[in-house]
């Protein structure tokens, strides 16, 4: 039915099949939009968050799918800028995550805002001091890359590429592509930084405030090591996800290895830096600030074996399993090793978001719990209904992964 | 050449307008408009301009009667505040106070009068037109005159001079019975006419000359006396001070006064006359009263072969009363020596709004250690008061008694008038029910709001409502002289309100006006040539004889002023009886200490005793302001009615945990309260507000207001200070 | 692929100019007559001889009362003054049925901005001419323009659609209070202008 | 900015907590003022506005020994590194260098409210609904105080319309600068027990400085560095250990509120 | 924002916040101009064919990208750099100098025949990779034909778009297009020049072409004992691409394709196979 817009040379399930796939997360785009509608229309108060609880559920979705998304700066990167070319079998796919992602991750913001209608005060009020001053500007700035970097695999299409215009565009976009990695790779380390400085510079919650390096808190450089070290395995697990669920091979197994050494050599650093500043935190700044740190450890389910399980279990252990060879060669290490590092980085975000907030400050503070309304719950979903739409569509009918028509051709 | 469009030309022009717009105002324009229009939109109201100006008058809402000064746009006032050097506040206002220039947009206020119907938790109404209404107390009051029930006239606010008029009219009438709520203050002087050889008259307190307050359950700190009596003690907390007033609390309530107070005692539920008799006890016993004055002037103290006060306080040995009130001996005798030790002493009754009366033996008991401890002694801090003066043809003998709720037999009311029905205390309507002919009495209420008791009549009036409506106020009871003041209007009423005393009037056929009334009353005032004249426009008080007419004095009381009267000299110290003179006084009197607390009372293990409470002014849903939800709902500063307080302890026995909803219930029903867990709330306990929800945005719907109060058993009467009930998760 | 230069989109950018600059701003503003047509002129002229204190008073607190109320105009116009039609129909809808009037105000600000007269013209010595132009010597009163989705008067943004102003009195946009406040070295906190 | 001619101010607060009894009027007297509209009927502790907000504390001692303390908070009003400031991405709270007030401006507020997760003090309030009014009611709404729309966040600005009204008086005699009683906050105003005193702690013959610096004051979490402008005052230790938690640690007592 | 909007100053943050903004705003807005006055560029220099051929040739998968000294065993890993334009290549020059024996470097002979697999493919003419032949003519024109295993791919053909005469060939620019049913797929043209006459599948050529130097016009095309391997290679792609379809009929082992492939199996996808084989991406 749809055989003429599918690339050439792969195979893709028969139209109906995919229907049927897509309908599911169809409905549950349906049903974010209306949490979303609900959101906007009604107000914040459809949401459980409160003065209290001012950011939710939202702001950690959205700290945590940039975070994962940070695999399409880094792939550029690393494609384009060092010219590893292990990583041009991924780089589509990279890049349609990065949007899914990060347009995912503004969309959602849109909603969490009281006042989308004036959000571009932003722009043309900017408090340049603030983290998310920096984040929206990079942010806004990056999706933008991204659609450019997009376009290039839209144009590509079977169908599309025949109109001579899109296609000598597209070949002319390609070739400055490495200007777009460059500004995006230079773009993601502010955003992912500034989403880490988001919270390290709230003097306010010493859980979370943590002492400046030049202008920013060290979180903000946590953030990048860590997005560097959760991008690859976020771009290994979608692909072998994607293999398993389309039943192909996509890429070959080295580069999924070479993904996975990435994400091990970037969470070794990670987990190096970050234990030295949790030291020095525990026992400088938060006592310093009239707060002893144990107590963070003191509360409902909050005890320290969170710290234990962020540094040692999602951290440490990945981190070793990727640097050595042999675990990397064989899939279920590897594939495990890359949850466990997604794992790790979203309990990073968790913690940092949610867990900051639930903590008292004063004295006769109460340690407060949070859970999501089910708008809150949709509005997320939707973000997921609509990355796994947009990729399934993407991967139907864009070449999102240049091995596979030679990958299928050896099998 | 033919115009041929071709879908490239159409995109072209697409393409030459979108970059023609940027270039042109509409986006940018646009956007600049569409957030003003964010914050400027016409669904946020837009602030009232106009002229400021500062009126005066006085606050209706509760007897303390505070001076108000309203700061008013195009005559409307938008922010209220105490009356600089006012004799009552100085300056100060309560939180209800502060918002009562919102009661005037109460959402439940009432346009016309109607009929209500109960149902199943909502209320509906039917306007109808107020000559239906009077038609039917026309009926109803002809059936009341024909034997078939009395009528009675429930007055919310008794001691105004419009409750002179009631009387009045009353007394003419065959069946009239004058009703007041069992908590008034009025209570306290039935209580003293009862041990008084001689009519003793109301009395007062001299709270400046005061260096400890025993205070049994009395919200002393909280609402019981006015703002300028108990700011200063409430200043001088905490500090080391060697005069600053000590409040002792003998509460079983953790009460807002019990948290201010010096020193909290807090005892089993209804036990304070065991404590009280326990008290006297380690002052007799020790010879710490002044054994030559008692021993002339009580004539019960000690009658030998009869029992005596003496004999009666025997018993109340410190150990004993420890065990009746879970009080620990050396806390008994420790302050029994500290209230003599730090005199001048004086012990108040006089129960909390929503608690109800302590009943009266344990007044009897807690005025008999007032005499004990010298308190009404000539120098003393309790002391008589004259009553403001009254227009003639309303002396005490023209009028109708004043009855309380007990006093009257069950199923004789035929018609039932409501004036008011928000209080500044609470009437249970169970109570109030058993009174009225079955199924064929008739209740009308006049209200502003439809609350609180209003909820319960088959018709409403509506009334002008707070700072609409021209009202006195009374002395309030811890006055030590007499005062007067006038709430006078600041907004102008709506069409269609009706004065409560209009209604009364045309059902007693006669004429009647506020305005009339209250003339007479400053002229009678005015003609004694007492006291002085607080002026709230330049905050001086002056003798009334600077004052060169009637009129003038009007002018006065209506732009916020008040009168007070000279003190009296203390009367010769009477003769009281320490029991009361009633025959079987001894053997109430013991009953009443020997009582056995609701918390020990029979034990099934999912049973606890229930303290309602309530403050004066926020029991009626229709004197808190709509904003009233930030001090209940959105501050928990105070507690809903919603909200029951349990020890840790407590809750844990009925597997509770902080924050979940529980289900109180009794023989009389059930309802639904949310759980909050508090360490300094007495165990077996819980605490919990008897009044209604403030009514916050979007509360227009009419739903039965929750009352703590409704559970209580009619047949348990009163007082109701402390109940059994069961509570379960809900 | 649009290439520049075509006559279709030259014809499209045309149009666009044409509909933004000339379209658009009658579009985004409703026409309110004034309900009584009042001439400042006739009243500050010299047979009057009024001054705008006169009737534009302060308070003793130092607000500014606005435009006078009934009161102060029935004090000369308690019956019809003179032959104009205007006179008459506000002598008759008006003064006799004691109705204020609902005037148009130009210099409306919205609620979330505070001005102070006082502070303006007593201390800071700026005559009224600065930011109300020659309203003062206007011999009639020119339709109340009114923004469809702010609200706003027109002399807000002023009347030059694409916000360039000559004169300090076209527009009254809180840039034109900032750049007032900054070039005479005056409080620049938001709170100072805003309540 | 010109600032030689204006008198440099630093609005402060002095609370004292052992005058507090928790009745309530100040909060209620800075909500009419500010014009903040009632709650809905699912209104809670959490989702409510208040810009002042009277929290019950205890000792925490169990019953009947427990005692009991009432901490007015609002806006600290905080002068060095103020955490809501820096973090605004569109500068719409700002600390006014004249009199030190931190100013929020709704109508600039985009609703992100990250500077609510920045305040340590929970002084900031989030519009979650609508505001609205009973009908009528708006008619006695304060003049002087703009109401603010769903969305945006809002917070106690020391009765900044009563600023203007002094200046606008202290204009009207040709003056800049404000006499002193025309500026009292509602809250102060309409404390029954006085226990609120205000003004400019630059001015040392103030009673504000002067109880600043008694004995018996403290801030809280004044070791976040970020210096608040409002006092706080007791002689009860238990109070004072409320300050923040390594004082409160300090001794065995465990405090809750 | 900008420099007159309130709340702007001159300090250090905002210079280099904001200059650091509108340094990306214009990179990118810069690029992308960049990109758009390129592709004019292009188009006005006749590029398209060559671009989208050189698109195309990316996206085919490397086995299919062999250099043909990767075929003739000169090398044994090499993929092609240049889109099969080995005119300009300094390695086929060096491996041509290297090894003058080099199977590209011969010329066909006059005449000879060779039969491949049971397909002829005559020794007098050069092969493209997209299954078409030039074969030179005295005339200094030289004949552009589809070779056999091509034109048994296609059978005979619904409808044969060819250029017009006098139209210009890019080297792997689109010759011609041929339909059949639903399929449908351009030949790539094997040589540069201008088409000077037009032939179709029943005469044996389908354009007569005449290049710019025939020297270097026909180096890239395969040529002598580079046919067989290439073909080699071909026949199992072609194994693969009817038996990647499920319905596809397979080529028994040493087994010659029929005339007309899709009349034998008209259930196959010839679109897909057609783009395999042609090189179609």
């Amino acid at each position: 039915m749809d055989k003429h817009l599918i690339t050439r040379g792969v195979q893709r399930s028969p139209f109906w099949k995919f229907i049927l796939w897509i309908l599911p997360w169809g409905m549950l785009l349906g049903w974010g939009l209306y949490g979303a509608y609900l959101c906007l229309a009604e107000g914040l108060n459809q949401t459980n968050m409160d003065n209290r609880f001012a950011f939710g559920l939202w702001i950690y979705l959205d700290l945590t799918v940039i975070a994962f998304g940070a695999g399409a700066f880094f792939t550029g990167f690393l494609l384009y800028i060092l010219k590893r070319h292990e990583l041009k079998s991924v780089i589509n796919s990279a890049v349609v995550l990065g949007l899914i992602c990060y347009s995912g991750a503004i969309a959602v913001l849109m909603v969490d805002v009281g006042q989308p209608l004036r959000a571009w005060f932003t722009f043309w009020h900017p408090n340049v001091h603030s983290m998310l001053t920096e984040v929206t500007f990079c942010l806004t700035c990056y999706l933008t890359v991204l659609i450019l970097e997009y376009a290039p695999i839209v144009l590509k299409n079977r169908q599309i590429r025949k109109i001579p215009s899109y296609l000598v565009f597209e070949f002319n976009l390609h070739k400055l592509m490495v200007v777009f990695a460059g500004v995006g790779a230079f773009l993601s380390f502010f955003h992912q930084g500034s989403l880490g400085g988001l919270y390290g510079v709230l003097r306010g919650r010493p859980f979370a405030f943590r002492e400046e390096l030049g202008i920013w808190p060290s979180t903000f450089f946590l953030f990048i090591l860590s997005a560097m070290a959760a991008g690859p395995s976020f771009i290994l697990l979608t692909t072998w996800l994607v293999e398993k669920l389309s039943r192909k091979r996509l890429v070959k197994h080295e580069t999924l290895s070479y993904l996975g050494k990435l994400s091990g050599i970037m969470l070794t650093v990670y987990i190096l830096f970050k234990s030295i500043d949790t030291l020095i935190w525990i026992n400088s700044t938060s006592p310093s600030s009239g707060f002893p740190a144990f107590e963070y450890y003191d509360r409902a389910a909050f005890g320290t074996w969170v710290l234990f399980a962020e540094v040692v279990v999602f951290g440490l252990l990945p981190a070793l399993l990727l640097l050595r060879k042999r675990f990397r060669e064989h899939r279920g290490w590897l594939i495990t090793s890359a949850v466990f590092v997604l794992a790790g980085v979203a309990l990073n975000r968790f913690v940092l978001t949610i867990q900051t907030l639930a903590l008292p400050t004063l004295v006769f503070d109460e340690f407060l719990s949070y859970l999501p309304s089910w708008q809150e719950v949709a509005t997320f979903s939707l973000v997921i209904a609509y990355g796994v739409v947009l990729y399934s569509v993407s991967f139907r009918y864009l070449p999102l992964f240049p091995q596979e028509r030679e990958l299928a051709q050896s099998y | 050449m033919p115009l041929t469009l071709t879908r490239r030309d159409i995109l072209k022009f697409v393409g030459g307008s979108i970059a023609g717009i940027m270039v042109t105002p509409i986006p940018w324009k646009l956007l600049d408009d569409v957030s003003i229009w964010t914050q400027n939109g016409p669904w946020i109201p837009k602030v009232p301009r106009g002229a400021l100006t500062t009126s005066f008058s006085t606050c209706a809402l509760c007897p303390a009667g505070c001076g108000v000064q309203a700061r008013c746009v195009n005559g409307i006032p938008y922010f209220l505040s105490g009356t600089r050097n006012h004799p009552v506040n100085n300056g100060t206002l309560c939180p209800s106070g502060v918002a009562a220039h919102h009661l005037a947009y109460h959402p439940l206020r009432l346009k016309t009068p109607v009929q209500v119907t109960r149902g199943n938790g909502t209320i509906e109404v039917r306007p109808v037109s107020l000559d239906d209404v009077l038609r039917k107390i026309s009926v109803a009051s002809g059936n009341s005159t024909g034997a078939k029930g009395s009528l009675a006239l429930l007055d919310q606010r008794p001691g105004r001079t419009v409750s002179l008029f009631y009387r009045k009219q009353l007394a003419r009438h065959d069946h009239g019975i004058y009703l007041v709520s069992p908590t008034d203050p009025i209570l306290i002087t039935q209580c003293l006419d009862e041990m008084a050889e001689t009519p003793f008259g109301p009395v007062g307190y001299h709270l400046e000359n005061v260096r400890t307050i025993l205070s049994f359950a009395a919200p002393v700190l909280d609402g019981w006396g006015t703002p300028a009596q108990t700011s200063p003690m409430l200043r001088t907390r905490h500090s080391s001070e060697q005069n600053a007033v000590k409040v002792i609390q003998i509460d079983s309530r953790h009460s807002r006064s019990a948290q201010l107070a010096d020193q909290w005692i807090p005892l089993k539920p209804k036990t304070e006359a065991a404590l009280a008799f326990g008290i006297a006890h380690v002052i007799i016993r020790d010879g710490l009263y002044d054994k030559r004055v008692i021993g002339r002037r009580i004539p019960d103290f000690n009658i030998p072969g009869k029992h005596s006060y003496s004999d009666l306080i025997g018993r109340f040995t410190p150990d004993h009363t420890s065990e009746l009130t879970g009080v620990s001996s050396d806390v008994i005798v420790s302050t029994a020596h500290s209230l003599v030790a730090r005199g001048p002493s004086v012990a108040i009754g006089d129960g909390d709004s929503g608690g109800g009366p302590l009943g009266k033996e344990a007044e009897i008991a807690i005025w008999g250690l007032n005499i004990l401890l010298g308190a009404l002694e000539s120098n003393g801090s309790i002391v008589q008061r004259r009553e403001a003066p009254v227009p003639e043809g309303f002396s005490s003998k023209e009028l109708s008694p004043v009855m309380g709720i007990s006093a009257i037999p069950d199923h004789s009311i035929g018609l039932l008038l409501i004036d008011g029905s928000d209080p500044g205390d609470p009437l249970p309507w169970s109570l109030l029910e058993r009174k009225l002919i079955p199924r064929q009495s008739l209740v009308v209420a006049c209200s502003p709001t439809l609350t609180g008791l209003a909820q319960h009549a088959q018709y409403v009036v509506p009334t002008p409502a707070h700072l609409e409506a021209l009202t006195d106020i009374p002395t309030i009871v811890s006055s030590a002289t007499a005062t007067f003041s006038i709430s006078a209007p600041l907004l102008k009423r709506p069409e269609g309100m009706t004065d409560a005393i209009e209604i009364m009037a045309k059902v007693f056929e006669t004429e009647g006006s506020m305005e009339d009334l209250l003339k007479q009353r400053t002229s009678a005032i005015f003609a004694t040539r007492r006291g002085c004249v607080f002026k709230a426009g330049t905050g001086t008080t002056v003798p009334i004889t600077e004052l060169g007419s009637p009129d003038e004095f009007w002018t006065e009381l209506t732009a916020g002023g008040m009168w007070t009267d000279d003190p009296i000299r203390s009367k010769p110290f009477f003769q009281f009886h320490f029991m009361g003179r009633a025959p079987d006084a001894y053997q109430r009197m013991l009953d009443a200490g020997e009582a056995v607390s609701p918390l020990d009372g029979p034990l099934t293990p999912e049973m606890l005793t229930v303290l309602p409470y309530g403050r004066r002014a926020e029991v009626g849903g229709a004197q808190l302001s709509p904003l009233m939800t930030k001090l209940y709902q959105e501050s928990g500063l105070h507690r809903s009615s919603k909200v029951a307080v349990l020890n840790p302890a407590t809750a844990k026995k009925f597997d509770l945990v902080h924050g979940e909803q529980g289900i109180l219930a009794t023989a009389c029903g059930t309802q639904k309260v949310g759980i909050r867990v508090d360490a300094a709330v007495m165990p077996g306990v819980i605490e919990i507000a008897a009044g209604p929800e403030p009514i916050g945005q979007a509360g227009n719907e009419i739903v039965q207001e929750q009352n703590i109060l409704e559970l209580i058993d009619p047949d348990q009467a009163l007082p109701w200070r402390a109940f059994r009930a069961t509570l379960r998760k809900a | 692929m649009i290439k520049k230069g075509s006559p279709g989109f030259w014809s499209g950018f045309g149009v666009a100019l044409v509909i933004g600059w000339l379209a658009f701003p009658r579009i985004l503003y409703r026409s309110l007559e004034q309900p009584v047509q009042f001439s400042h002129a006739i009243h500050t002229g010299e047979t009057v001889g009024m001054t705008c204190d006169g009737c534009h008073t302060f308070s003793n607190d130092g607000r500014f009362a606005g435009i006078p109320t009934l009161v102060q105009c029935a004090g000369c116009h308690a019956d019809v003054v003179g032959e104009t039609e205007a006179e008459e129909h506000f002598v008759k809808e008006y003064i006799k049925q004691r109705r204020e009037v609902p005037w148009h105000v130009y210099a409306r600000q919205p609620d979330n901005a505070h001005f102070s007269h006082a502070d303006h013209v007593n201390v800071g010595g700026i005559v009224c001419e600065r930011c109300h132009g020659s309203h003062g010597t206007s011999g009639s009163l020119r339709p109340f323009e009114e923004n469809r989705i702010s609200g706003y008067s027109r002399d807000i943004w002023g009347a030059n659609i694409s916000g360039v102003k000559s004169n300090a009195w076209e527009g009254m946009k809180m840039n034109d209070c900032v750049a007032c406040h900054n070039e005479n070295n005056h409080r620049s906190a938001c709170l100072d202008c805003h309540k | 900015m010109d600032q030689a001619t204006v008198k440099q101010s630093r609005y402060g607060m002095a609370i004292d907590l052992d005058r507090c009894t928790g009745c309530g009027a100040c909060l209620m007297a800075c909500a009419v003022e500010n014009n903040v509209s009632p709650g809905r009927p699912t209104v809670n502790e959490r989702t409510g506005t208040t810009w002042m907000r009277v929290i019950e504390v205890q000792d925490g001692r169990a019953f009947p020994a427990a005692e009991t303390a009432f901490i007015p908070m609002m806006c600290q009003q905080c002068e060095e590194e103020t955490p809501c400031v820096s973090v605004c991405p569109q500068n719409a709270v700002e600390v006014d260098p004249e009199t030190g007030i931190v100013g929020q401006i709704p109508q600039r507020c985009l609703g992100c409210r990250y500077c609510m997760t920045a305040c340590p003090y929970h002084a900031r309030y989030y519009n979650w609904w609508d505001p609205q009014w009973p009908e009528g009611m708006e008619k006695a709404l304060n003049p002087d105080v703009a109401p603010r729309m769903r969305g945006v966040v809002e917070k106690c600005n020391f009765c900044h319309g009563r600023l203007h009204d002094a200046r606008a008086k202290a204009a009207a005699k040709g003056s800049r600068e404000i006499n002193p009683t025309d500026y009292i906050p509602a809250c102060v105003e309409s404390c029954p027990v006085q226990a609120i005193t205000f003004g400019d702690l630059n001015d040392e013959a103030a009673d504000v400085a002067r109880q600043a610096k008694s004995e018996r004051a403290f801030r809280f979490l004044s070791r976040l560095g970020t210096e608040p402008k409002v006092y706080y005052l007791s002689g009860r230790s238990w109070v004072q250990r409320l300050a923040d938690r390594e004082l409160a640690r300090s001794k065995k007592e465990t405090v809750h509120g | 924002m900008l420099p007159w909007v309130y709340e702007f100053r001159w300090d250090l943050g905002h210079i280099i916040f904001l200059g650091v903004f509108y340094s990306v705003v214009i990179l990118i807005a810069f690029t992308l101009v960049r990109a758009l006055i390129r592709a004019i560029r292009d188009f006005k220099n006749h590029r398209v064919d060559h671009i989208m051929w050189q698109a195309t040739f990316e996206d085919l998968p490397t086995p299919v990208r062999a250099c043909r000294h990767e075929l003739s065993g000169e090398v044994a890993n090499r993929t092609c750099p240049n889109e099969f334009d080995c005119r300009e290549c300094r390695t086929h020059e060096l491996f041509l100098r290297k090894n003058p024996a080099s199977p590209g470097g011969t010329t066909p002979r006059a005449s000879g025949e060779e039969q491949l697999f049971g397909l002829s493919f005559p020794l007098d003419r050069y092969y493209d990779r997209g299954h078409t032949w030039v074969q030179p003519d005295k005339d200094g024109t030289v004949k552009v034909g589809l070779n056999d295993l091509g034109a048994r791919l296609i059978g005979s053909v619904e409808n044969v778009q060819l250029p017009v005469i006098g139209s210009r060939l890019e080297v792997h620019g689109t010759a011609w297009h041929v339909t059949r049913g639903g399929a449908d797929t351009r030949i790539l043209s094997p040589i540069e020049g201008t088409v000077v006459e037009v032939g179709g599948p029943g005469k044996g050529w389908y354009l007569k072409v005449r290049p710019e130097g025939m020297e270097t016009a026909v180096r890239h095309l395969l040529r002598g004992a580079e046919i067989k391997p290439w073909l080699t290679r071909e026949l199992e792609r072609l194994q693969f691409a009817l038996s990647a379809d499920g319905v596809g009929m397979s080529l028994a082992d040493g087994g010659v394709p029929v005339e007309d492939l899709p009349k034998s199996s008209p259930k196959t996808d010839w679109d897909a196979v057609w783009g395999e084989m042609f090189l179609e991406a």
